[in-house]
């Protein structure tokens, strides 16, 4: 994300802007991708993050290209807010030679190693370790650098959370856990499914832990930079719990008739978006502005959306001498 | 003969089981109240109960162990595991406690439990989603592994799994859950570990299971064409596999392809050609030739993934070769 | 184990006889699988409990025979605290026909499903998913029964116990999980290797919890009835972590080099079984009294080695028949 | 040409390459300040320190998950995992996660790492402690898997593997641990699939790997005192595996034997008697016999492992069939 410096007094706001910017960008992506798949020109399984675009996009904030993050089955928004590439992702989404993974891998695996986005992953729970991993690198090897490991609600059911918090926990590596705690693991409510929360389970591992309203973008953004600095500062694993939003279902395409209509409607309230546009028109941006903003992106999107439809399919050959690296 | 969907044949054989067993309980993550993420569970929850039809959290390791603790205290637990890639989150529990338990304990208890995980691709779900893992449990002494492809067979392969007092890997391909298919009005199980001959022919056999029926049936076609009769046995079950039918047809054709929509290499179709190479080797006029993925993930792209799965060119290819 | 039902008064003495004969059966069966493991009578991995037998002595005294346990890999004590016959016991370490396990299990895997006894397990963390669903079972078929889940401090770096916390808090199935924190995880100290206790994550999981020092036994009982009442009452699940003593190595043979020799000779003073006895002593038992006891039990077990070295070796092809139930 | 034991040697190899790359770090449990279960990673704590040599909880999911996010990240981890039924509770991180990462991500970056891992019986260790799975590893694209039998291929395969930039499943059979063999003054590394001759004969092709390859040499002898001159081919590696050596062997002797410790059904014997079944057909004069553990858990009872492990007698019968 491009950082702005602007003067001391008008900083909280420039930043807003590059936030509410970095929002607009991730629900116009989504909001496109669930187009496409809903007209069949994207395949595979789609998991949108629309209404949860404040968490990712607070915690990218927070990190450095030298920072690295694992990613989950929901990674358009983590990717893109760690700094992916628009062209290389939606060639990805539509599989196609130039795309960021080649085409291989799609929605649920896109990944960018130069800028420290260490994959999405299709495997609830399976980013945990490699965040780990990750930090484990950054201490062995003396950087300053932190990992951050994404992960939603319902991953709180599978033991790696567990081993993960504990081994973090004692070799005290730079690592922050973010929990997207959006309410739902697929169609079941998680209140049902788990008898913990993020911060009990951090204090029994005496990882220190906050909790945030996930769609309240400037929060994310401060409460994961004071984290993200005491990481630095070499005091080990920390967790940020964020409350948000699934506004969408658990897929594109999903009609969500498992949820109570009056919830989904209530969401509109929580919107990230609509919440950094108020407090932006209050400091004085115009809805002009606003509209500037947004047409950018739109046009940005179409762009990425266009090259990608035209770009070469991937191409059997090159992925099978994929396989190994070292062409082996 | 009624229609009836793949997945409306494995929800009815549910359902039967249920009425007629009041121990068989299913578990899984989605597969209650939502009725399943395919929808194969559609209905149970209200017609069992929050007792017997439950949703788990994500949580696969423990609830496939808690199934093998359930069958060794009177329960016949159905337990599912929504992407067979996910069984690599629970395979200590498969491996270690659910094949092991009835030898290692001194047969001192059976072990009835199923888990039912569908394999495969056709969905561009990619790498992580689309895995053919049955070679794997195949070599797992104490496991049974079954893949039916006809609604026919998923519905007599379940009851015979559920009563069956042993595990029993059962492998749905995701592509078979929407086809519909000829239904009989009184189904019937059927015996794990039979084939059955899917077409009858005289100059090669092809031997499969699953979703790959379906592509030996269009080979089969194509090679009707020339003049060439093929023979299709479907397996139905891996482990066990019907040796005495292989070698049964093989003797009419003496001439073998294996075909599988899995990893050709150390697939399930290795243990076929290399049994037969061995038992059956006088039989023999031709190589076995297998037809299976090439030695690739699965990957995501349509253009990819269409070619990575095998299709009837190929198999018309292997028997061309077997042929020759 | 034999319920005595003596008079209100001796209740307690009375009751404190049974688990110190209990204690002394499980010591001097160790002990001796100890010198017959050194002279190469059995073969394979043998894990002793020396030290430990308070633990499995007090929980089994609040079991019944429908309530079922699962076991660790040093479960000699918690099948012979439920009751497993000692014939089949030896019989089944030496490899014998008649072995509790026909001789294909042993040391490892002793069980004896008619008491209850779901089986020892080589993999940690393993037997508490199993523990778990038989508590499922229980609860399916109306049946007051609960079902314990025996698992060691160093279990705690599986994430198994996480799911199962969790899975049994959700659904109040009647389960004890049963920690016997012996301080020692194989040759890791576990306090270098964990970041949390037993309580803590009970805690997390709002599973109630009690810890006890693991190496008196009327404590241990006490503590373990009080629980079980809870659990058998509809309570759910409930945690008991049993402070105790690995006295020999992780496996029978390891010199311990690993461990401060200093720590070990202070383990003498913890001895379960002459805390015991002192007790014992002071509510009036004689030492002839305690002595004679002791002597019937090392002939009891002498006649079951014995027994068992006499006993005819597995055969191979009933083993061959024995893969599948129902002989398929 | 010194003596070393082959646990000695890997210790050696695992010396060399940390020595030789700051990158390599080991993980495990009990690795550290006790070296090792079984020994092999003694002292290099002491050498290496506490940031590169690291005991881990009793966490195997998460350890090799954590290796493969430390690979990516410019480590060359090499964890072990203390028995191979262990891998069992890691197969989502081995399977999913580090086969996969280099081609589903686009090749953007190699997954340098090993993960090691014992298997085999010898030791009464029961049904959870002494399986041979190494084929499930060979089935799974992505994956390279080795398993050496001698001392100075241990050390070569395991510089090699730590080198190579790809995870590699690196087996050791626990019974060769104490073995004492020939050590050259300077081991060099040994190629990933690359076969070797272990005996020269003209009569017929023993294929085998690891442990067992003490079995073949056994029998061998039995037969050369019956004038049969078998030929050993030791493959050392399992994926890839060295189809050209086997081929060349069987070109001379026209039979061919295939022997592991594991399970012989789906086992990897399996893929090699397929595959030489398809592309050698022509060159063989009789059926291939495999020969493998049966299909059953590996029992603890002396009698019954004894009975259970491959031994030269049943190779020797094999031969006899290869050669009627
Ligand atoms: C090991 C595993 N089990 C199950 C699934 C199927 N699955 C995909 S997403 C999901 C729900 C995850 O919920 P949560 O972690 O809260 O993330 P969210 O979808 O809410 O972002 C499930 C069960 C999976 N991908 N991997
Ligand atoms: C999954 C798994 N990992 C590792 C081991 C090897 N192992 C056996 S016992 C043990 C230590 C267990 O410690 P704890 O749970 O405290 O039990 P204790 O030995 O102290 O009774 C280990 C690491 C195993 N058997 N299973
Ligand atoms: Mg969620
Ligand atoms: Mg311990």
């Amino acid at each position: 994300m491009a950082k702005a410096k602007p003067t001391a007094c008008d900083n909280r706001t420039a930043r807003l802007r590059d936030l509410h910017e970095r929002m607009v960008l991730i629900r116009r992506v989504e909001t496109r991708l669930g187009e496409l798949f809903a007209e069949d020109e994207i395949p595979g399984f789609i998991h949108l993050s629309i209404g949860q675009e404040a968490t990712a996009t607070g915690i990218g904030a927070a990190l450095g290209t030298d920072d690295t993050i694992s990613s989950t089955h929901r990674g358009h928004g983590h990717a893109l807010a760690k700094g992916m590439d628009l062209g290389g992702f939606f060639l990805e989404l539509f599989g196609k030679a130039d795309g960021i993974c080649a085409g291989r891998g799609g929605s649920m695996h896109v990944a960018d190693f130069d800028i420290g986005m260490l994959g999405a992953n299709g495997i609830v729970g399976a980013g945990l370790p490699i965040a780990l991993g990750s930090a484990l690198a950054h201490q062995v090897k003396g950087r300053k650098s932190l990992s951050a490991a994404f992960f939603g609600d319902g991953a709180m059911g599978e033991g790696v959370l567990h081993e993960c918090l504990n081994l973090a926990s004692i070799w005290s590596l730079p690592v922050l856990f973010v929990c997207e705690n959006n309410g739902w693991g697929e169609f079941s409510p998680s209140d049902k499914m788990l008898a913990t929360t993020p911060l009990k389970l951090a204090a029994a591992f005496d990882v220190p832990a906050k909790s945030v309203d996930g769609n309240d973008v400037e929060a994310v953004a401060d409460l994961a930079g004071t984290l993200s600095d005491a990481i630095r500062a070499g005091k080990g694993p920390h967790l940020l719990e964020c409350k948000t939003t699934r506004v969408l279902g658990h897929f594109a395409g999903d009609p969500q008739k498992y949820r109570d209509p009056a919830e989904i409607e209530a969401l509109a309230k929580k919107d990230p978006i609509l919440r950094a546009e108020r407090k932006l028109r209050r400091a004085g941006i115009s809805a002009g502005d606003l509209a500037a903003t947004s047409e950018r992106i739109d046009n940005a999107v179409e762009a990425a959306i266009m090259q990608a439809r035209n770009g070469a399919n991937a191409d059997f050959a090159s992925a099978a001498a994929a396989v190994y690296a070292g062409g082996a | 003969m009624a229609e009836m969907r793949f997945m409306q044949a494995i929800n009815r054989a549910l359902g039967d089981a249920m009425e007629a067993d009041a121990d068989v309980v299913l578990l899984g993550e989605d597969i209650a109240a939502p009725g399943g993420p395919f929808g194969v569970t559609r209905g149970l929850l209200d017609r069992f109960g929050e007792s017997r039809v439950r949703d788990t959290p994500i949580s696969e390791a423990t609830i496939v162990g808690a199934s093998v603790g359930a069958a060794l205290s009177g329960l016949k637990p159905v337990v599912e595991i929504m992407f067979m890639d996910f069984m690599t989150v629970a395979m200590d529990a498969v491996v270690n406690q659910a094949a092991k338990a009835h030898f290692m304990f001194g047969s001192q208890r059976p072990v009835p439990m199923v888990i039912r995980t569908p394999h495969g691709g056709g969905l561009n779900a990619g790498p992580q989603h689309s895995q053919c893992l049955e070679a794997w449990f195949a070599h797992v002494p104490g496991l049974k592994v079954v893949c039916p492809s006809t609604a026919a067979d998923a519905y007599g392969l379940m009851r015979a799994a559920i009563e069956d007092p042993n595990p029993v890997v059962f492998v749905e391909n995701k592509s078979l859950y929407p086809i519909k298919e000829d239904f009989p009005d009184e189904p019937s199980h059927v015996a794990i570990g039979a084939a059955t001959i899917a077409r009858k022919g005289g100059d090669l056999t092809i031997v499969t299971y699953g979703a790959a029926r379906k592509t030996a049936t269009d080979a089969a076609d194509i090679l009707a064409d020339d003049g060439v009769s093929a023979e299709i046995l479907d397996l139905r079950g891996i482990q066990p596999w019907d040796e005495a039918a292989v070698l049964a047809s093989l003797a009419k054709t003496h001439r073998l392809v294996v075909l599988h929509e899995a990893v050709e290499a150390f697939g399930a179709g290795a243990e076929i050609a290399a049994r037969i190479a061995d038992i059956g080797f006088d039989e023999l006029d031709a190589p076995i030739v297998r037809v299976g993925a090439p030695f690739m993930p699965s990957p995501f792209g349509r253009g990819l993934e269409a070619e990575y799965i095998p299709n009837a060119e190929r198999v018309v290819a292997a028997a061309r070769r077997v042929l020759e």
